[in-house]
Formats: C-alpha cells, structure tokens, sequence
C-alpha cells in the first residue's frame, strides 16, 4: 500500500511554520487490542514534558474487535475540550481508515500500519508508513501479548515524528507497570527500536511539535472515577453497594482497590469498610438505605439504567430521611441508549425522582480534583440533611484521563449530621424531648439515633408511610401535611451548605453562560474565542441543585443567559424555569446530545447563531 | 426446667425485664390473624432468651405480616421498608452493628412474589438474621389476591382460580444454600417459639416459614393455608427443644436413640425428639426429599428441615473490628493527613 | 348513656326552616365491619330518589377493626365536593365518637349506637340513640353476618330521620345483591323493623329532609376503576398485567370480572383477551411492552410505589417506540405514603420518567364517564403514537362511587395506528422503502411489523440501545441524535390527538383558574361561590399532556392564573412553567396534598387569600 | 440418517432453506466466545428442524449472551429488552401470537443475578419458550465481575475473590417446577444441538443452562466455566437424540436396555442412550440428586436433567382463539354497540 500513498503535500517541513503544542492525535484501532496502554504512555509523556494535554476515548459498547478511537488534544494554553477535527491520526484499523481521514485537518498526518491495504482518498495529508508486523516481530514476549506490543510500534514512531522524549516514556512505562521491569523493558525496547526505525527511515513532512513546557507541574492525571472513589475514602465511607455498569463500574472498582491501602489497618488486617457487591441496583439501593439509617456512609454508583430502578428506595430515603450518596456516572439514554457515550441526560429525572413531591441533593463536578472534594462531601452533606445526595458525574469525567490539581486534603472536620448516642439522648430528653421527625432547631432537620444506640429510649419505627413527629404512624391528614412540609423546608438549609457556583466574568459581557459539569472546558474555551472576536461573556458554573442565591444574582445580573447542556430537552434550563418563573425568558436553550462530550468549536457557533437570530 | 423458664415464673428473666418490655403495640391486625400468633412467640422466645430488646433491629417489607413488627419489641429499632425489598435493607443495617440481632418479618407475597430475588440473594448471602415469612397464601393487606405461595386450584373471590403451582419458601431457601430451615405452623405455637429460639441463636440466616392463615380472606377449611387444614395436616418431624448454650447442664434427657442433638455455633442446643421416623436435618438430600413428599402428601410438614450450623456468616467473611461501624469516629474513617501525599503519587503527579 | 347525652337544642322542627336535600352524613364506623354495603344502600337510595349525591370513604390502610368514615354528600345543586363540615353523623365507633363530634355544624345530628358510652362534649347538637344490638337481635343470620345486620339498623333509623323511601331502598338492596332474595330480605327486615322502631321511639328534632327530585334520571353511578375498566374493554384491551396495590387493584379486578360478560365467546368460550398477575410491577410493565410490541392492546393499573418500579421499562417503551397504557390511580406518597388517600402527586415523575430525554402522554379524567373514555380513547393515542400512555387517575376517583352520564360507546373506529401486516408491508416496500424507524410520514411516528408477520422482511430487532432507521444498532453520534429528535417530534403529533381541555368560562372574569381531575367538582362549586361574591373566574381544565393549542390560548387570554391541584410542589404549574416560559409570572401555586379531596370552601378561601395579597 | 439431515446435505431443509436464512448478523462478540458456538447451534437446530424463521420469536436481556441473538435468525422479530427482565417481556409477546416459537437467550448475571425473580416466575408459570442461559459465571459485557453463579473462590482482575455459593440454574429450574431441565457446555456442539431441538419442540419452558466460556474474562484452566475445565470434567448423563415426530420411522436403534426414550408431547421422542448409569429424567428427586452429587464432585454434568412433556403451558391454561390475538380485528375485539345499554344498567342506571 504504500505505494499507493499519495505524497503531494511536497513542502519541507521548512517550509511551513511549525505548530507547537497545539493538535490534536487520534489513535484509531480496535477495541480489545491493548492499546489504551500505549495511548495512555502518549498522553502520560507528553503530560511529563510539562505540556498539557486531554484524552477522550471513542469506544463501543462490545469486549473486542470494534473501532476504538482515543484523541489526545495537546494544547499549550491548556484547553481540554474534545476538539472536532484531529491534526493526526495513527491508523490502525483498517475497517474505519478510509473515514477516519475525513476528520483530518487539511495538511494532517497519517501513521498508517503498513497491513491497511486501502488507497487513501486525500492528497492534502501527509502519510508515513508504519511497518508494524517487522518491528514488533523480535520481541520476546508471550504470544497472547504480541498485539499489545505492536501497539507500541506506533508510540515509538510516532516519539520520532513529535518529538517526545524516550526518557519520559520509559517513566510513563515504569508507571504504568508499577516499576515491573520486565514489562517495561520489553516495551521499552519495541518503542526504542521504532523510534529507531522512524529516525532512519521516515523524513518528517508535517508541522506538528512537542516543546516541553512547565505547565502541569504538579499536576495530577487521572480519571474521576478514580477521584471520586478516593475522595468517598477520604469521606470515610463505611458501605458500598453498587452493581456493575458502565460507565460507574469503574468507580467502585476504584473502592475496591484503594480501600485495602487507606482503611485497612495493615497490623490487624482489620477495615474500617464493606463493599458489597449487590445482586441488582434495587438491591444495592436498599443496602444504601438500610447501611444510612444504620448510621453508616453508604454509597453507590450507577448509571441511568441502574438509576430508574432506584427511584422507588431514594423515595423511601428521601421520605424516611436517611442519608446517603449516589454517583450517577451519566451515560447516553433514554434506556440502555448509548452505554459507553457521554451526556448530561439524568437531571430532571432526579429532580423528580419517585412518586409524590421529592427533592435531592445533586451535585455536579467538572473535574477530577472537584470529583475528589464531592466524593467526601456529599456525606457531610447528606448526613446533614439527612436526605440522599446524588453526584452527577457522567462518562467523560468518569472514565476519561484529566489533568487536575492535586487532591486537597478535606478542609473541614466531618460533619456526622444531627445524629444522638446513648449520652447524647439522655441531654437531650432531660432539657425536653426527642422525637425522631421534631424539627427541634427550626431547619428542617430532626435528630436521629441509629441501631445499637441502647438507650432504652432511642428506639423508633422507620417506615415509608405516613408518621407524626415521634414516628408514629400516622393517617391524620394535618400531621401528614405538616410532616412532608417540614421536609420540604430542607431544601432551604440545602441552599446554605452545597457548593456554590463558580462564576467567571469579563468586562464589558453581553450576556451570560450557566452550565454544569463537563461542559465546562468547552464553555470555557469557546469564550476566549468569544473575546476573541470582540464578545465578552460571563459564565455560571453550577455545582448543586438546590440552586444558592449566587445563582439567582447572576440570573439577574442578565438579559439573556445560554443553558449549554448534554441532553434533549434542556434539563438544566427546564429546572432554571421552575426555579426562577421571575426571569423564564432569560434562559435560552442549548442542548444537544450525541454522545460526544461537547466541542468549543459547536458552543461558539451556536451562541453565534443564537445571537444572530436574536437581533 | 431451664433458667430462662424459671426466670419467667418470678415475672422478669435473667436480665431482669419483664414481658411487657418486649411488646409492641396493640396490633391492628385482624381478630385472630395467624400473625398475631406470631408476634406472640417473637416477644415470649426473646423474653425466655434474655436478649436486651436495644440488641434487635427488625425489618420488613410490605403487607399485614410487614406491619406485625409494630406489635412487638417496641424497644427495638425497627425498619419497615418496601414491598419485597426488605432483604437488602437489612443487610445494609446490620453492617452498622454487627453484635444486633437481625429479626425480619415478611409475608408470602412480600418474599415469594415481588421479593423472590432479594430473598434467594440475602440467603445466598448467608446474612445473620432470622428471616421470618408469615406465610398465608395471599396477599391480606391489598384485600385477597394470590401471592406465590398459593396452592394450586385454589378460588379467591375477585380473582378467579389460581393456576400456578406454589412456591415452596423452604424448597426455595434450600436452594440457595440456606443454612438453617424450618417450616411451622401459627397453629402450633411451642413448636414457633423454640424455632424461634434456635433461628436467632444461629450463626447465618435462618428461614423460617411459618404458616400463618388469614382469617380474612383465606381460611377455608380445606385450602391450605387455614388453621383447620394445618391443624388435621401437620406432621412434624420432631418434636423440638431448644436449650441455650449457658443452660447446658439443664438439658433434658431423652431416652437413647430417641433424639438427635443439633448443636449451634455458639453452643446451644436443639434436641429433636424422634417422632414417626428419624430425621436428619443436617442431610441436605433427606432435606429435598421430606420436602417433596410432603408436598406430594399435601402434608404440612413442621420442624427443622435443615441446619449447617457452622458455614461461616456473611459477617465472618470480613475483618471487622470489634467496635461496630457506626460507632467510629473521624478518626477511625478519615485517613491521615499524610496519606494526602501518597495518593496523589498514585495520580502521576 | 342515653341519659348523659345533653339535649339543650329544645327547638322543635317547626321552629327552624328545614333544610332540604342540601347536607352531609358521615358514616363513623370501623373498616371490616361490613359498614361498606349500609352505606352504599343510604347512597343508591338517595341517588334513586332523583337526589344528586357524593360519597367520599376515608378509610385506613388495614384490613379490620380501624376508624372509618364514609360522608354522602347529598345537594340539591348537584355539588359533589368534598364538604368540610358534617350535618348528621351517624355514630358507631366509640374510639372516635368525641372526635367526630367536631366535625358536625351546630345544630347537626348525632345518631348514635347506644354501645357508647362517653359523654359528648357539645350540646349543640342533636342525639339521637339508637339500640343497635336490640334491634339486630332478632335477624335470622349465619353469626359472621351478625355485624354486617346491625349496620342496616342505622339505615333504617336514617331512612326515618331523613326520609328515605323504604320502597327506594329495597330496589338498592336488590341491586346490591344481584336480586338474591334472602340477604335481600334479611337485610331489608331489620331496616324496616329498625324504621318502625325510630318511627315509634324517636322525635325528629333536626332540619334534615330527603325530598325526591328528578335530577339523577338517566344516570349512572359507578366508581372510576370500573369505569376505567369497561372502557378498556370496549377499547379491545387484550393483554392485561397487573400486580395489586391500592388504591389500583379494583381497577384490573373490575376487568376480571367484566371481561368474560363481554369479551369471551358465550358458545365457545374463547376469550379475546388475557390477564396475568405479575409477580411485581416490574414484571407487569415487562409483559406490558412485550404485548405492546407484538401488536397487542395491553395495559396495567399501579400506583405510586409501582409506578417508580416501572421507570426503567417505560423509557425502553418510549426509545423502543411501543405503546402501552398504564393508569396511575394515585394516592399520596413519596414513598408507601397514606395508601388509601388520594393525591394528585406523581404528575412531575410521569413528566421526567425514567433517565435521559423522555416524554410520554398523560391523561387527566375526572369523572367515570371520562374515566370510561379513556378507557378506550387511551389505546388508540397509543397505538396512534406508538408511546406509553399514562392515565392519571386518582384513588379519590378510582375508588368513590360517583354518579355520571351513561358511558357512551365509542364514537370512533379503533385506531391501530401505522402497522402493517404481510401485504401492507408488500405495498410498501413496491412503493418504496420501509424502515421501523423511518419517518415517512414526517409526523415523527414511523410504521411497524409485530410478531407473526410472515413477509420475510417484516422482522426488526427492537432495542433499548442505539439504532437507525432501520433499526440497525449504531452508536453513531449523528444518529443518535437523529432518532431521538425525531422521537422528540411526537410530542406535536400528540398535541393534535390527546382530549382538548374543557373550558368554562364566565362574563367578565378577573383570573383563570386551571386544574386537573378530581380538584374540578371543588372548582366548580368555589367558582359558583365566588360568582355569589361577584368574582368571575374562567377555568380550564387540562386533559391531557403534552398541552394542546387551547390550553395556551387560556393562559394567553389571563394575567393571573391560579394552579390548583393535590400536592405539595405544585406539580402542574412545574410543567406549565416549563412549557410557557413566556406567561411564567402569571401562574399562582395552589397546592396542598393532606389525602383529601379538595373542598370548595379551601378552594374559595385560598383564591381570596391570594387575591387579597396580590391587591 | 434422518430426513433434516439428509436435506441439509443438499444445501437446504425441508422447507427449502439454507442455512443462510438462519443466519445473523457477524459476530461482534469476542473470537473463541462461547456464546458464538452456541448461536452456531442454534442455527443449525432450526435449520435441521425445518423451522419458519418467521416463526421464531427472540428475547434477551442485557449482556454479552443477550447481544447474541443479532448474530442468528436474521428473519426472525427480536427485541433485546432490558438487563434481568426479559422474562416478563417475552411473557407478553408471545401471548400476541401463541403459534411462534419463543427463542430467550439470556446470561448467567441477567438470569441469576439480578433477573433471578423473573427467571423464576417465567418458569412457575410454565411459559412455552426455551430459555437459554450462557453461563460464563462472570459479567462479560461490563468487563469481568461476578456473576451469581461464579464459584465461591474464584479470583478476578479488579474484584478480589468471590465468598459466595454459585447459583445453580438448573437446581433452581427444579425448585420452580421447570418441566424441562438441561445443561450442556458449549464445547459439547452436538449435545447443544440436539437439546436444543428438543427444547423446542417442548410444550412449556425449555430452561438450557448451558456453560459458555468468557474468553476475555474467564477462562483460566482451573475455573468451573473455563474450556479446558469444561472439556476435563464433563460428564454425560447419557447420549441424547432427538427425533422430530415426523421422523418416527427413522429413529435410531439401540441395544435392547441401553436406551431409554422422552417422548415429547409433539410426539417428538428424544432418546438417551445410557452411560457410566441408567438416569430417569422424569425423575425429579433424582434430578435434585444428581445435581446435587455433581456439585459436590465439581463435575460439569450434562444432558437432559428434568423433563416432564405433558404439563400444560401457560397458553394451555386460556383458552383463546385459533386466530392469533395480535391479527383480532376490531369487530373481535369491540363488544357490540348494543352491549353499552346493558353495561350502563349494571352501573344502577
Ligand atoms: C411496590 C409495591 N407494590 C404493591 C404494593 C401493594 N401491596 C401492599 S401489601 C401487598 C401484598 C402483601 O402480601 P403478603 O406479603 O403476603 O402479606 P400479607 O398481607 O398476606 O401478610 C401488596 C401487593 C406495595 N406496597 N408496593
Ligand atoms: C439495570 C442494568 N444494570 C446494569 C447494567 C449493566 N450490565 C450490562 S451487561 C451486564 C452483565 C451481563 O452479564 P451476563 O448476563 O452474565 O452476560 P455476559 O456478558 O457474561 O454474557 C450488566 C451488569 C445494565 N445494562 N442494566
Ligand atoms: S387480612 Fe388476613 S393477613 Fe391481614 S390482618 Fe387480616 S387476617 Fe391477617
Ligand atoms: S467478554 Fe467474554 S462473554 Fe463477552 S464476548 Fe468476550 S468472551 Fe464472550
Ligand atoms: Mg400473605
Ligand atoms: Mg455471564
């Protein structure tokens, strides 16, 4: 095939000014091939070069043998959005070649396997053969590993054409294999020897760079899930449940692996926690329900699927007032959807999840250190309002690496809620009394013992159904009313303790930005275009629903404000509106779903339009 | 006599409560409802055992037997879940606690219709609790219609002629490993009380299916799940005693080759007294057949059906310490300062 | 205790206006006492007499030996509210008697079993005794029935007090026992001994008079269940799964009993239809889109705790376009909630049901001629759209006897909506192409195949995962979007066929008033009362969601508009705002959710409460 | 030979065929999965039973195992519902049109671990269907974690070692009085194929657990559902063939008392050819026993463990009409205009 390759693209590399820092890789394979190995050294260098860098995996929902893309953005002013078009590939898989270079830049790069058999439809790009058969053959490694090792033919090549440095890649590969030299010798050897190759053998056409930079010094890579799981250690979790599915599976799996170093007491052996893997999500939401109002931090983590079928336990938890956590790692629905794609899709199905009135807590993170600090906050959250806090997550943070700022030490000592021992109990009732749903402190909030306590009067009755202050049962329709009131107050003390919102603005904006989560690179990015082109914006992040008064102030602060989100129906804005009836013609609705995360390009061109149809 | 009975005629017991400390409150329950009866031998074998009633947590699902535990141990910490997911609560609480006593209460709709699933998973779990299913063919508290359990052929008046055959609550348990069996009848309240006894004296779960009729809307005499019926058809295995480890000295003596002992793992005692036949209850095989047969004979066979006394509890699979989970502090749960450091060398930092 | 009972209201009848046909009995019994059938027997009788009537049955969630009330309102109006205020109670249960006494209007009645024995605590009302052991002594029945007979002694001594025509009441009994002589007759006889005994004994010293009317002629009385349930009959409901709860279950009991009279061939006993009990409501909603799928009318009845069981199967129904009815006979939650009282509360889950983007339709009945309706109306929307259909009925609805208009047999031939059988599909396919998911049509809904088609290019995989067109499985992000816009267009397909609103309005009125269901007969008497006030209202009452033309063209027409319904959140004006942004300010909350329907006199006070903040 | 085997010879069946109608869609499965040998099978058993492809129904739930039914019987309406409920979803469909031949393929964690409830309640109610599960004892779709019917011990990459019993699906078809039990192992392709005719030519539920190695995620020498595990421990309960009723004449002699014939309640016979013992598969205490002996000797039984033919199915129990439900037009289905006036008239009009 190589012959067939065009080579139009005659200039010298001297010819054209050299793109520093600034493109985009795509790694084009099969799934169950081993690469993620070899793209996460890529990504793991370049981000040792002091350079920063993003990934987003492309990935079906199959084991094996389906088109895989991983796209590593390298950006020196450190945006991290998915970008729409890529500056390189390294074709692997021939079954999407022919595709896979209409989403080249024209002038790209192409490091094609010398197996692609398929003449290539573009004379705009640079092509560079790869022979990957030949230069993985010598290898000694054991034959079930023999396609895992040509993948590292292409990091090795590729190091040649960019320009990274060996030595970080053989720090990257001492990582990756937690210093086992055999491994990382073997590889090392695959790549140093196509490096090798390609220094003889390839002459570089194209533009593209790598300088090393100091700008993620002192950084941490990592994916949220990963945070999350660290961050819920940190909170001290005591019960897990969960049931595996993607893309949360990783996320308790993340538990289950770190809990052994942080919680368990290396003398004794004994830990501080359980992990429970539960038969179903019903079933993992009734262990959270019953490890909360046992006075445990009980957590899961799902995704929408597993979700649905908690609604009737979070109503239960809700209604009986039991803390707990949820991670909904979001994912592409309505049903089984799109399971190994990204969106912001669950918002008001937990808005109002379960019958009769409800309210959560949700919280949103952007990143992986805020993964980190919602993993242990959200159980001083919930324990204090006694009420279930469900974090927002979704694919792209979950699964994807992301650079972030190290993990900050939690700032506050625990908050364990209102919550009455023995001693406790006994204060309690000699300056009056206790009832398990008397809102004593005006807040909404009761007092609660949990089992074990044997004071002989801390025992009371949990149940779903109507109860009085003292947790009888009840039927009365006034102690009903005043009961799920009294409850709803909550929300007000919700307001006060969830994260704020994180505001940016410019001078001079002309209108505002609210979004959550992982929209926020794109946001982010599409506004320094924005101020490019002369638009000053202001942004509001949101990080929890109840919305805080900084919300409301920049609503009013606003003419006209873009709900940029990940779903169909504009969730996020439907529940500005509830919330705000005052300001409803503010809000203007961006939405869109399909699964990828969203790109700077698509935010600006649509506020764009937007604005254009508005005058 | 034992202890705990001679405790019981002076009006308190060994730790020096009375009955009263281990009722409930009145039941709302129908007039003569087989989960009465129940509720009944819940307070009398836990007052004979001498447990502190702060040292039980009860659980259950929806249905009147899920309301039964309202009527008794009002010194208990009690959840009354969802319908049929009761399993899973439990399992969840009693992590908190490991020392409490799990005492669950389910119906036959509750466990073999809608719950079926967390039922076999808590069993397979072998969680330490007893697991009560006060079972009565149907569901009482939506007004009579049939549960899992129902016979075959059986007539309700809104709902036509049932034509499943039932699920059998022990043939199930068997299934999925249970480690402690035993089928009774409301009817036959010394026989519920001493199962009772030996259930919560039990290292893992203990099953117990307790024919308990509704009065209200499945009494027939010769349906099932009536009194009438279980009273003419109940065969029991044995007749059984159980004796609290610390009361070993006090045991009764049976004439030789007339009782098998089943020891527990904390040292009790249940003596089973040959009747018709001997019977095994640590033989998993005998245990399928006598259930087969009995179903065949439309018999309603009563008494321990199986015990592996020693299989380790869920609880036993983990290294907790001895302070219960929910007692430890910031201290116990948050990992040093230090650590902050490590892990995010983990991170690639 | 006959002696202690104060009798200070020494006015005779003579000295006060009677007041005719315009009062509220409340029945004070204990549930399993067989209390149900007596006051049926009062109600029949007086809906018999020509007298408008509305029984609301309070009752608790157990099955025997639990405070009961059972209020007929009787009104010469035909106002079928809920009344706040008792004018007669008829007293049997003691544990209740000094509570119920507060409920009664001074001057009101107290027909008491002379079984109590405390002391009343008002004497401004009238006792009447009423030897309730002695009078039933003598009836020859079977002992079970014992307490069931003594119920009937207070209709007898009720038909005197009131004026209820023996005549009247043996054809009630009649019809109560299907024309069975002896329980008719046994019955019959301790009303009629009981009658001659007040008649004998007594001294009528209240206002309370029955006079016959003609204003019930030509119509029925039935409970919305039953209703709901012949009306899916003559929809060609053939697959029904269920799983019991209350206040649901009579509804697919009433179809048990109904679909053999009208569904099974009386010569050779073929049926037409099927119902399964399901082992849970997950189960239920399986067999729902099963049968649904393969061409099938099938439907199920829940609640609240059953309804959040469902979620996960209802948003495969919506992505995997099948339809389906389900009716939601709500009751109060969150949670287990108060089982047996009404709620309009689940509005806002429907609304959101299950995770990523969904919508279903939602119909609102408020009456059983409604109820009937759509009860056949609901398929065809089904069918029509290919989506689940939620019908949003309530207990109060489901479970009260209500008088009616005479059910109508459909006006309209079924609509099967697009499926095509063998040569349908054979036409198609000449003409052109077909594909599950195609639009063709532009109407967002595409055609289908079911099961059993033999044209061997029928077959389709359906799924919950991403497809095309063709119902080929993609993960592609443009075709992931594709599809579900197009879904999403459905929803102004459906604004076209879902029942338009019901408008009344007045001369001049100052604000609008919307609602659903069961809060309507409250509405209606409020607006009269308020019109008496001279305050003019318009109301619209929405049938259905998503909203048609009509209901913006209200809103359009009324600065300020009050949203009344039976929940704690305000539900429906949740989903007004999200759908009129534009009119957001103009819609007032009126919510309260305490398990009872709402009265006219709340409604009223509300109304002018508000009104008077606003000025 | 028979007669479907001597059509296949010529390229096509009975019903003028190929192979090539039977087939699906390419695999997108793992290579060496065992859930591709099994839908191998399954092409080959319609297509030697001369089956309408048009005529199959298939379900599935969420898995690996449940993707499967894309890559067979392209021509037959399939809906892959949701992870654990496909029971109740076939339950429905195939009420739509009772002549079509329900095909269900599920996994062991969508059957045994969150669909076990279903699972159950399908068989109970003796829906006529064949029912297969793909036992890999581990979760392969979501990457490797445990399934309810992994073997207590086994270890996994990111799940530390399993301390549960594995449930065993064909004691609990048993339990729930499946009327058609078996188990093979996707190594075992003949043995797969000639159960699989058979349980589709069966009147009620046809449960087939069948062991399908996880490749990817599962397969390591020494595990219960690996290849080589599979291939050292089989043992065979006897030698099976089925012969379709309208091959009576063809059927395969055997020795005087070696053999011992099921007839089926199509008239269809499947006869075992006896091994190491005679087995009686109608048996049902022996099919608890020798699952149970099996587990104990870790022994991977297989053949027809349970079959009783003439049990009514759940369509046996309605009595509908010959046209099928779906095809009703609405003159069937809508009661006459005048039946409204009655109907008003019961509601004390
Ligand atoms: C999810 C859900 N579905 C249905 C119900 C309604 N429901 C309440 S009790 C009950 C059946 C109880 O039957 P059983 O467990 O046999 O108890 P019993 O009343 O006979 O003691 C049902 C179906 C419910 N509460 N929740
Ligand atoms: C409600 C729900 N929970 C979780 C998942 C995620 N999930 C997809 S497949 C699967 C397990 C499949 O295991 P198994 O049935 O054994 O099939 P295999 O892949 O091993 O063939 C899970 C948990 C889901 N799709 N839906
Ligand atoms: S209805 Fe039946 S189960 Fe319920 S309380 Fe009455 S007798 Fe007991
Ligand atoms: S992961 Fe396992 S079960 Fe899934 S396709 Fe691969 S080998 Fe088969
Ligand atoms: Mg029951
Ligand atoms: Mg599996």
């Amino acid at each position: 095939m190589t012959q067939s390759m065009p080579n139009v693209v005659s200039e010298t590399v001297q010819d054209r000014k050299m793109i520093v820092n600034d493109f985009a890789i795509t790694f084009c394979t099969v799934n169950g091939s081993g690469s993620a190995t070899a793209n996460m050294t890529v990504m793991r260098s370049i981000f040792k070069m002091g350079v920063p860098v993003s990934g987003k995996n492309i990935f079906p929902s199959n084991i094996q043998g389906l088109p895989t893309w991983y796209t590593i953005r390298v950006n020196k002013d450190g945006y991290i959005a998915r970008v729409e078009k890529d500056d390189i590939i390294v074709a692997m898989n021939p079954a999407t070649f022919l595709k896979d270079l209409e989403y080249l830049v024209p002038g790209g790069v192409v490091l094609y396997s010398d197996d692609i058999k398929q003449t290539p439809t573009r004379d705009d790009l640079i092509y560079y053969p790869m022979p990957v058969k030949k230069l993985s053959r010598g290898v000694d490694v054991p034959p079930q590993l023999r396609d895992f090792i040509a993948n590292m033919v292409y990091v090795g090549i590729l190091a040649w054409l960019i320009g990274i440095d060996l030595e970080v890649i053989r720090y990257a590969l001492a990582f990756q294999f937690k210093g086992k030299k055999t491994p990382v010798e073997s590889n090392f050897g695959v790549i140093k020897s196509s490096y090798d190759w390609a220094a003889e053998n390839l002459v570089k056409k194209d533009v593209y760079r790598l300088e090393p930079m100091q700008a993620t010094e002192g950084l941490i890579m990592t994916d949220g899930n990963t945070a999350a799981a660290l961050g819920a250690i940190y909170g001290g979790v005591q019960l897990v449940s969960w049931y595996p599915i993607t893309p949360a599976s990783s996320l308790p799996e993340a538990l289950i692996e770190y809990l052994p170093e942080l919680r368990k007491d290396k003398e004794t052996g004994e830990q501080t926690y359980v992990v429970v893997q539960a038969e179903d999500e019903i079933a993992a939401a009734g262990m959270l329900v019953g490890a909360g109002w046992g006075g445990l931090r009980a957590m899961s983590a799902t995704s929408g699927p597993g979700l649905s079928l908690m609604n009737e336990y979070l109503g239960l938890a809700y209604f009986a007032e039991v803390p707990l956590v949820l991670w909904d790692v979001q994912r592409v629905g309505p049903s089984t959807g799109l399971p190994t794609r990204t969106a912001q899709g669950d918002l008001t199905e937990v808005y109002f999840m379960s019958h009769g009135d409800t309210n959560y807590v949700q919280l949103f993170p952007a990143s992986v250190e805020e993964c980190f600090e919602f993993g242990w906050k959200a159980f001083d959250i919930a324990e204090r309002l006694q009420m279930p806090v469900i974090v927002m997550s979704d694919l792209d943070l979950g699964m994807n690496q992301w650079m972030g700022k190290p993990f900050v030490y939690p700032d506050k000592p625990m908050d364990r809620g209102k919550i009455l021992w023995e001693k406790d109990l006994q204060e309690m009732l000699q300056k009056g009394q206790w009832g398990r749903y008397l809102d004593i402190d005006d807040d909404g909030i009761p007092y609660r013992t949990v089992p074990g306590n044997l004071n002989p009067k801390s025992a009371y009755f949990a149940r779903g159904t109507g109860h009085d202050e003292f947790a009888h049962y009840s039927e009365e329709p006034e102690v009903w009313e005043r009961v799920l009131t009294r409850i709803g107050k909550k929300v007000e003390t919700a307001r006060l303790i969830v994260p704020k919102p994180v505001v940016h603005s410019m001078e001079g904006a002309k209108f505002g930005i609210i979004a959550i989560g992982t929209a926020d690179p794109a946001i982010e990015e599409a506004r320094a275009k924005l101020k490019e082109e002369g638009i000053s914006t202001d942004y509001l992040r949101v990080r929890a629903l109840p919305f805080t008064a900084e919300v409301e102030e920049f609503i009013r602060a606003h003419e006209r404000i873009y709900v940029v989100e990940l779903n169909r129906d504009g969730q996020l804005r439907q529940i500005l509106l509830i919330n705000y009836p005052q300001y409803a013609m503010r809000f203007r609705k961006m939405a869109r779903t399909n699964g990828l995360p969203l790109s700077a390009r698509w935010v600006k061109d649509e506020i764009l339009a937007q604005e254009a149809k508005k005058s | 006599m034992t202890d705990s009975q001679s405790a019981s005629t002076q009006g308190t017991n060994l730790i020096g409560l009375t009955r009263a400390d281990y009722r409930g409150l009145p039941s709302t329950l129908c007039q003569g409802c087989g989960h009465n009866a129940i509720s009944n031998q819940i307070v009398a074998a836990m007052y004979e055992l001498n447990i502190i009633p702060e040292k039980v947590v009860k659980f259950s699902g929806i249905g009147c037997s899920s309301k039964s535990p309202a009527y008794f141990l009002n010194r208990s910490f009690t959840f009354n879940g969802l319908h049929g997911r009761m399993p899973s609560l439990a399992l969840g609480a009693l992590f908190a606690d490991t020392s409490l006593h799990g005492l669950g209460v389910s119906g036959d709709g509750d466990t073999a219709s809608i719950g079926i699933g967390q039922f076999k998973h808590l069993i397979r779990r072998n969680v330490p609790m007893v697991y009560i299913v006060e079972n009565n063919g149907v569901y009482g508290l939506t007004k009579g219609q049939f549960s899992a359990t129902a016979e075959k052929g059986l007539t309700l008046k809104h709902e036509g002629t049932n034509i499943f055959l039932p699920v059998d609550i022990c043939l199930e348990a068997l299934a999925s490993n249970a480690t402690f069996v035993a089928r009774s009848f409301a009817g036959d309240p010394k026989q519920v009380k001493e199962l009772l006894k030996a259930a919560i004296s039990h290292r893992g779960i203990a099953v117990l299916d307790l024919i308990s009729p509704c009065v209200t809307f499945n009494n027939k005499d010769d349906t099932i799940h009536s009194y009438v019926f279980g009273k003419e058809h109940e065969v029991r295995l044995h007749d059984l005693i159980f004796t609290p480890a610390r009361d070993m000295l006090t045991v009764e003596d049976f004439e030789e080759g007339t009782a098998r002992d089943v020891e527990l793992y904390d040292g009790s005692v249940i003596t089973l007294h040959k009747l018709e036949k001997d019977y095994d209850p640590t033989d998993r095989q005998a245990a399928f057949r006598v259930l087969e047969e009995a179903r065949e004979k439309r018999e309603l066979l009563t008494g321990l059906i199986y015990a592996n006394p020693d299989e380790p509890s869920l609880f036993d699979q983990y290294k907790l310490p001895e302070k219960p989970l929910n007692r430890l502090t910031e201290a116990e749960l948050r990992p040093a300062k230090e650590t902050i450091a490590e892990v995010n060398s983990w991170m690639f930092s």
